[in-house]
């Protein structure tokens, strides 16, 4: 267990700090946020002078290397936009990424998993055709469009719901919704085509020829047996959730990460998307290990060795 | 009739199609309590299609189109689901050819015998785990207390065939199905796994339908005999009349074209030529007649019935029954 | 499954546990005012910063050194008279009673402080630029403050528009960065606080010298999406929004209860050509590309009417307006005629830098009414920051016409001409050592007489050599509740204090 | 015969014609555009903009309607398919080898390359996409060409973790195995065993994935950064068409509903294709 | 023995082989135990004849093979073909050995490349050693098919198209293409139905009379290595636990283990003295 966290971690060290190299590098070459900053007509010895107020005058390297420092202490620096620390607007951003992709996670896990277990299990079903149906729909609009229906709908023409911001618990739904569309598909489809797999094993024949009830059967052990691809699934969904929702917190002003995220880059507002960036890569690596812990809670077959 | 005379199982002209084809054609099986019946064949012969369609778990592509199956009497083909699964597990127990994979990987032995004696009627944790340990030790498995928390992964495939015996007989079936039930196992565990079943047949009195395509081990199991070809059955009888003058020309083939402990060393074994064919392209009139030495026209054009022949219980589907010893020599 | 299950019943309780604890505003909706900008404000620290959402929330904190009234007429705000003492040195005379939301009193010394925060190169303001000319700033005997330019400066009173006045006291206290957190100025309304990405909050200062607000509150909130700023003023989320686009205006005129408020500013939309590059160094190709422009069809047929064309590369809200300056007009069989004058040389592709900030259905016209005429025009949308590096590099290497829409926020023609035509700025394509004897002049004195001459002559070879082609002058549409008591003006503020409800 | 019959109706099953005529009218549509488009999708008007579908301005028929600049909304729409598809194709193909090609590699070596392409792909899928879009755009600036090389560095990794998976599977059948013994290099037992065998796999994430670039597209088009204007992308339509939901809604229900046919056929096809593929039909 | 002399050294010659794999566990995925696939296995086999290694699953009958093939590392002993030891093998002596041994897999169904045609198959092995030109591989090909009973026509066709049987035979005409002298057979006929068993097995016995080809018969059934071959080492635990010729070995067992494999054999005479 813990060799095997070891090595897990080192693995994830390697790949956290290319992540960031990539990132710090690839950002520098997209220039820096000066020309931003200063008004227009700007002179260029004033341009020259806040340049080098804010150290983009001295070579990349040594940009790099300060910067791996202050992350060693734990230091991420500030933004050089709102010249506030950047764990603070990062940590005040956080709740709400989590609340939207938390909710809508519940949302395409609740309704996902469900349906496309159903449709597995009743394929001829009219419910399974209808629910594919639904289904390839929530996949197949852009995140901007339906976002901007369901606003129009819910919030202007029945007012049912705020149409954006995040001053009401009741703020997160449309963008939830929205949000959960394509993770909704993409849990479906996994869904139904693990239960379809579990579904054709000799242990399924085995357990009805006992005399266990289809619907006993599909409980206790179908979807025990079909949730190792659902778990691993979900922990490319959450990270695809964080990404997909630059888009959607964008169309409902909803102030989370990636929000802050886009407006960070277009601001080259670096020091933000560096950690953005680092906060990613270790809430991604954090899920894969999650997903490798819930595969031996559930798989006795699994010990963390590596091994199956 | 007295009851001990009545059939366990009788299956009258069953057929099970699966798209244009009629994989399983018109079978008629019967079996006496306490006797075991083999139904022999090579592989897509239809002999586990047979099997399924008796407990009514064919696969989705498959559906029974004819025939009538009775248990002890009693007709079990058109009875609703909830039924039937109180009739699958309690009054039929099966079991499969690979005991491993038949197992659920992600629960304890233990746990499915358990979960199977809940079929039966309300019970207690404990009292399902102490009949479990009880019955894991019956079936031959050391340290049963231990294995009952293991899981299958953690078992070998002989001890994984034998909890699925136990799983399969511990409601004391009437009827046990048995799929191949050795055939991915080794020879000594092999015979061991036989003896068991023979001896649990002997303790409960169930009747067996085994399923294999080994003649050997149907020679040191079965009383009878019911040799599938191509979906249908074309030669049935006492497995002693049939070992000794086979009166169909596959069975006659069959049995010789296998290598012996006790025959003749390094030399062509008699063949039986091409293979089996599928199920698309089944001939009509006799389908074994494409291989047969002794086909003749007839037999291309016209399917031979299932008809007494030799010995009394005896009874072979092909026109040249009077030919057969020709090959048998 | 039960995994699963479990799963999202976690998921979904972190969810409702998470949105438990999110802010919750509770606010009478009469009592508070609501404002979706674009973006939150980048900083509140006047010095720190340069884009518009944060002025609009920070001018409410803050009180200026000057200010523009409704009809963009420069007047005393913290100053109350001013007078030159010399060409470069002015003297302000500073308001009496002024305090700032902690109580302590606005003095000189404050005054004197914000010049020179601002103008100290080390501090690093991006606002530098606009103040770099004030070399010194004292407090006089008889309690003014004295400023001195390097040279005469025309346009520094419009540029002291823009100067804050920050608490000596409280700044040098808390320090730079408490500071930032917690702005605190003397203007009509106080920083009441800020949840990061969210949402700024403001409170009336029941105290202010002038004129005191009708909203008892006002929250600036950041809406990116402007379609989504128009769903939150139609369901009644919000009461005022900014930019929104002629298209998106005229859906405000179908819907109840709002309305579009418009104001010519003083921005101008401008196609910059590169007279460095081939082809363009030719002034017939510059001349045909502005003869192939037809401004009144932009404004009229695409703008929604809200916009105004312009001959000059100025609008009437600038120092610098020359009456009567028509420009280059529209004639396609003109440009036609020059382009086929040039032959072969005019048979090039040509990059046209834009930036997705922009609006996109001008620069597709623009770059349609090209073609029209023959011309081979290729649009490159990079995002602002990649834009800005490029039309403001060495034009050797920049793009063949660029968009733009100016702002100096001066209302100088100084700061508009100056930089796009001056061969020492580097936002100029323009090396025409005349050009620059005569910009320079305009610059060096205070004669509003003599600048409008030299003015005049650079409207003139602007017509002439068309290194520019001015476009239109920009309005600025916000959307409102139709019960918003509010004048939109040309310097795009947003005083709460000048604002009501109706009845 | 019989055979050739059901054989045709497992790899296109009646449910399916529907679909597959969509499919191939689209593919007709992009293909021959500039045919099939009554009008310059580029020709602007801008006296006859946000006009209702049948609409006639001046002898042309906007039987769509017209766009925010008086553009033949039908017209952008047929050469925004060419755009579409064409960007969706590339970057699905582009991304595919390049992803295939690593995973297959990975696979077969193991060892340190295997670890510097596998540690590769967990760098770029734990940055999220859009960020490393919004950059290379940046760099790159946009432009078709460039949204492709965009779409196809970020989504790699998804081809490379199946064909490493599928790879580490098929290395250990015994006719690679015996292949491999035998002398075959590696480039033949990659090319004429491994790659062929993992071609199904592949083009089942190929398939989920052309409709996502497709949405992908849009999503740059949304932010300013996809194909560069006029071109007509349905992703860029969609997005400009959003702001004239209740003016012209027909500007943003045309794409829409065009892109919720395109997505919904790839991924009901792709859904086949990976049931033909693992063998569930 | 040691006279690297081609006539006399056996062509494949096995001393002390040892097979280990590190089992890997513990917490820090040290190699705690290893297990003994194959323990001090000995055995010569001569040309044209028949050597089976018969035993129980996990008897370590297969990896003595693939040792003997090359396809695994021994962690001791020796394998040396026609008198060179593997070991010490130069890269030609590896590529020759190849050529001249080749292996048929219990399941014909993998095998064979699924989307390689039948023909391609059979001709890859001599594609990679670059032996013909494409029209003589043809030709070659064809013999091959003629040779193990397929009609000329399987070559292009796919092997999906044939049935387990006859996929065996493509497998078999594979390691034909080299002209092998040895063919390990891994469980060759175990997966076949009982009426295909016999004809390949009566293949296997042509073609060795034919060709004289040696063949180390790996299998678990004891009838089936009686019917085929010369001499049997029968495996357990790694370890060969009697070895013999197959006349003396069935006739007259020694070991106790070798005594029950036999016993355990279903025997189609029972069935008559069976009640």
């Amino acid at each position: 267990m813990s060799g095997f966290l070891i090595k897990r971690l080192a693995q994830a060290a390697i790949s956290v700090f290319g992540v960031s190299a990539l990132i710090f590098f690839l950002q520098r070459l997209t220039g820096d946020p000066v020309l931003l900053m200063v008004p227009e007509g700007a002179t260029q010895e004033a341009i020259d002078q806040l340049r080098a107020t804010l150290g983009f005058d001295r070579p990349v390297l040594v940009q790099f290397g300060e910067y791996l420092a202050g992350v060693m202490r734990f230091d991420f620096g500030a933004s050089i936009v709102q010249n506030v620390p950047v764990l603070d607007i990062i940590a005040s951003r956080l709740p709400y990424t989590i609340a939207l992709a938390a909710a809508a996670l519940a949302l395409a896990l609740g309704i996902g998993v469900p349906l496309g277990v159903f449709m597995a299990v009743r394929r001829e079903h009219w419910l399974s055709r209808i629910g594919m149906g639904f289904v390839l729909a929530g996949q197949s609009l852009p995140t901007f469009w339906s976002g901007i229906l369901l606003i129009l709908l819910f919030a202007v023409v029945l007012g049912w719901l705020p149409s954006s911001g995040a001053r009401q618990a009741s703020s997160v739904i449309l963008p939830a919704i929205c949000l959960s569309l394509l993770s909704m598909a993409t849990f479906a489809r996994v869904a139904r085509t693990a239960t379809l797999d579990e579904l054709a094993k000799p242990y399924v024949r085995a357990a009805r020829a006992k005399g266990l009830p289809m619907g006993r059967v599909v409980t206790r052990h179908v979807l025990r047996n079909g949730a190792i691809p659902v778990i691993s699934i979900a922990a490319l969904e959450i990270a695809n959730l964080l990404s997909g929702a630059v888009i959607v917190e964008t169309v409902f002003a909803w102030p989370g990460l990636g929000l802050l995220t886009i407006q960070s880059i277009a601001a080259r507002d670096f020091p933000i998307v560096q950690a953005i960036v680092l906060l990613g890569a270790f809430v991604s690596i954090f899920l894969n290990l999650a997903a490798d812990v819930l595969y031996s809670v559930v798989d006795p077959r699994i010990r963390l060795d590596g091994a199956r | 009739m007295s009851a001990a005379r009545e059939p366990v199982l009788d299956v009258r002209n069953l057929r099970v199609r699966i798209g244009e084809a009629d994989v399983v054609d018109g079978v008629d099986l019967s079996i006496a309590p306490g006797e075991t019946l083999a139904l022999v064949g090579e592989s897509g012969c239809g002999k586990s299609l047979t099997a399924l369609a008796l407990i009514g778990l064919l696969p989705e592509a498959a559906r029974r189109i004819d025939g009538e199956i009775r248990l002890s009497g009693e007709r079990i083909d058109a009875l609703p689901e909830r039924v039937m699964n109180r009739i699958r597990g309690g009054r039929i127990g099966m079991i499969f050819q690979e005991p491993v994979a038949s197992l659920d990987p992600l629960m304890s032995v233990g746990g499915q015998i358990a979960e199977a004696l809940a079929l039966e009627g309300p019970i207690t944790p404990r009292e399902a785990r102490e009949r479990a340990i009880a019955m894991l030790d019956h079936v031959g498995i050391t340290k049963p207390e231990l294995r009952v928390d293991q899981y299958p992964f953690e078992l070998s495939g002989g001890m994984c065939q034998r909890v699925m015996i136990a799983m399969a007989m511990i409601r004391r079936p009437l009827l046990l199905v048995a799929d191949e039930p050795t055939t991915a196992l080794d020879v000594t565990i092999q015979a061991q796994i036989l003896r068991l079943m023979a001896d649990l047949r002997a303790e409960t009195g169930a009747a067996v339908l085994l399923i294999t395509h080994d003649m050997g081990v149907v020679a040191e199991t079965a009383e009878r005999i019911a040799v599938m070809y191509a979906g249908r059955v074309v030669e049935t009888g006492r497995v002693a009349d049939v070992f000794a003058a086979p009166r169909h020309p596959y069975t006659a083939l069959l049995m010789r074209t296998i290598p012996r402990l006790e025959g003749a060393r390094k030399v062509a074994l008699p063949a039986i030529a091409g293979s089996v064919p599928d199920v698309a392209s089944w001939p009509v009139g006799c389908r074994f007649a494409p291989r047969c030495p002794l086909a003749t026209d007839r037999c291309r054009a016209e399917a031979p019935p299932l008809a007494p022949v030799g010995a009394p219980s005896q009874r072979a589907a092909c026109w040249h029954t009077d030919r057969v010893s020709e090959i048998a020599a | 499954m039960k995994n699963t299950v479990r799963f999202a019943l976690a998921a979904a309780l972190a969810a409702s546990t998470a949105l438990v604890a999110l802010p919750q505003a509770a606010l009478a909706d009469a009592e508070l005012l609501t404002v979706d900008l674009v973006n939150e404000p980048s900083s509140l620290d006047p010095h720190m910063q340069w884009n518009p959402d944060s002025y609009y929330v920070y001018r409410n904190i803050f009180d200026n050194l000057l200010t523009r009234d409704d009809e963009g007429e420069i007047v005393p705000q913290i100053a109350t008279e001013w007078e030159y003492l010399s060409d470069t040195e002015i003297a302000f005379t500073i308001r009496e009673g002024v305090t700032f939301h902690d109580g302590s009193p606005l003095t000189a010394e404050d005054v004197v402080y914000s010049v020179e925060r601002i103008t100290n190169p080390d501090f690093g303001s991006p606002q530098l630029s606009q103040f770099s000319t004030i070399t010194a700033a004292e407090v006089m005997d008889d309690g003014r403050v004295k400023l001195t330019t390097s040279a005469p400066y025309p346009a520094l009173l419009a540029q002291l528009v823009k100067l804050s006045i920050v608490p000596q006291a409280i700044v040098e206290e808390v320090g730079q960065e408490a500071f930032n957190l917690n702005p605190v100025g003397s203007g009509p309304y106080r920083f009441a606080g800020w949840d990061r990405g969210v949402e700024v909050r403001l409170e009336r200062n029941d105290e202010y010298w002038g004129e005191v607000g009708d909203f008892p509150a006002a929250v600036f909130r950041a809406v990116p999406d402007a379609s989504t700023r128009v769903a939150n003023l139609v369901s009644g989320a919000s009461d005022l929004v900014v930019s929104l686009d002629p298209d998106l205006a005229m859906q405000l005129e179908t819907a109840d209860g709002v309305e579009p408020r418009t104001a010519l500013t003083e921005r101008v939309g401008y196609l910059k050509l590169n007279p460095q590059k081939p082809g363009l160094d030719d002034p017939r190709m510059r001349r045909a590309i502005a003869h192939a422009i037809d401004r009144e069809l932009i404004v009229e047929g695409l703008l929604g009417g809200y916009d105004q064309p312009v001959g000059q590369m100025l609008t009437p809200a600038h120092v610098g307006w020359v009456e009567g300056v028509e420009g280059v007009p529209y004639d396609p069989e003109a440009a036609r005629a020059l382009l086929d004058e040039m032959g072969d040389a005019a048979d090039r592709t040509l990059s046209f830098a834009t930036a997705p900030v922009f609006d996109q259905r001008i620069v597709q016209a623009l770059q349609q009414m090209l073609t029209d005429v023959g011309l081979d025009v290729e649009i490159e949308m990079t995002d602002m920051s990649t834009y800005l590096a490029k039309v403001r590099g060495e034009p050797a290497q920049g793009p063949d016409l660029s968009f733009g829409r100016w702002s100096c926020a001066c209302q100088d023609a100084d700061g508009v001409l100056h930089p796009l035509l001056h061969s020492g700025s580097s936002w100029s394509a323009v090396r025409e050592p005349e050009l620059d004897v005569i910009l320079d002049a305009a610059r060096a004195t205070l004669d509003e007489g003599e600048r409008l001459s030299e003015y005049a002559k650079v409207h003139e070879y602007v017509a002439q050599e068309v290194p520019l082609v001015p476009l239109y002058q920009a309005a600025i549409i916000y959307g409102a509740d139709e019960r918003l008591e509010w004048t939109p003006t040309p310097n795009e503020s947003l005083f709460i204090n000048r604002m009501d409800w109706a009845e | 015969m019989a055979s050739a019959t059901s054989l045709a109706r497992r790899i296109a099953p009646p449910r399916l014609w529907p679909f597959l005529a969509i499919a191939a009218i689209l593919v007709v549509g992009a293909v021959l555009a500039p045919l099939i488009a009554p009008y310059d999708p580029n020709a602007q008007n801008l006296l006859g903009r946000l006009r209702a579908p049948g609409t006639e301005v001046r002898g042309v028929v906007y039987w769509l309607g017209s766009d925010e600049l008086g553009r033949d909304l039908l017209s952008r729409l047929i050469h925004g398919a060419r755009v579409s598809l064409t960007v969706a194709a590339l970057s699905v193909v582009a991304s595919g080898i390049v992803g295939t090609v690593l995973g297959m590699i990975a696979a077969w070596y193991r060892g340190i390359v295997g670890a510097i392409i596998m540690r590769l792909v967990d760098i770029v899928l734990s940055v999220p996409a859009i960020l490393l879009a919004i950059i290379t755009v940046a760099i790159m600036g946009p432009g078709l060409v460039n949204v492709v090389v965009v779409l196809a560095f970020t989504r790699w990794p998804r081809y490379a973790r199946v064909a490493y998976g599928q790879t580490l599977g098929l290395a250990s059948m015994p006719y690679v195995r015996l292949s491999r013994f035998m002398g075959g290099s590696t480039l033949w037992v990659l090319g004429r065993h491994v790659l062929p065998n993992i071609v199904g796999p592949i083009m089942v994430v190929a398939t989920l994935e052309f409709g996502l670039m497709v949405l992908f597209e849009a999503g740059l088009s949304f932010l300013g950064l996809g194909v560069q204007p006029p071109t007509p992308s349905w992703g860029s339509i969609l997005a400009t068409g959003r702001n004239y939901v209740t003016t012209a809604w027909w500007i943003a229900v045309f794409p829409g509903l065009f892109l919720f046919l395109l997505v919904l056929t790839v991924n009901v096809l792709g859904d086949h294709v990976r049931d033909v593929v693992e063998g569930r039909r | 023995m040691t006279t690297p002399d081609r006539g006399a050294a056996p062509l494949v010659l096995v001393e002390d082989l040892e097979v280990h794999f590190p089992v890997r566990k513990g917490l820090f995925g040290r190699t705690t135990d290893v297990v003994k696939a194959v323990d001090g296995v000995s055995f010569a086999l001569e040309r044209g004849r028949t050597l089976a290694l018969v035993g129980e699953s996990g008897s370590g009958k297969s990896t003595t093979g693939y040792a003997v093939m090359g396809m695994e590392r021994p962690t001791g002993g020796r394998v040396v073909i026609d008198g060179v030891d593997r070991a010490t093998m130069s890269e030609a002596q590896v590529r020759e050995a190849t050529r001249r041994m080749q292996i048929v897999f219990q399941d014909p169904a993998s095998a064979l490349d699924p989307r390689m045609r039948v023909g391609d198959c059979i001709a890859e092995p001599l594609r990679i050693h670059g032996i013909g030109t494409r029209a003589s591989r043809r030709e070659r090909v064809a013999e091959l098919l003629e040779l193990v009973g397929l009609p000329p026509g399987a070559a292009t066709r796919l092997p999906r198209e044939f049935s387990g049987g006859q996929r065996q035979r493509v497998v078999i005409a594979r390691a034909l293409a080299l002209e092998p002298e040895v063919i390990v057979c891994d469980e060759a006929v175990s997966a076949l139905d009982v009426s295909i068993q016999s004809q390949i097995l009566n293949l296997l016995l042509a073609l060795q009379e034919r060709l004289s080809l040696a063949y180390l018969f790996i299998s678990h059934d004891l009838s089936v290595v009686r019917h085929i071959a010369d001499d049997v080492c029968v495996m357990q635990h790694g370890r060969i636990v009697e070895a013999g010729p197959v006349d003396t070995v069935f006739v007259a067992p020694a070991h106790a283990y070798t005594r029950a494999l036999i016993e355990a054999v279903p025997r189609l005479e029972r069935a008559t003295r069976a009640p």
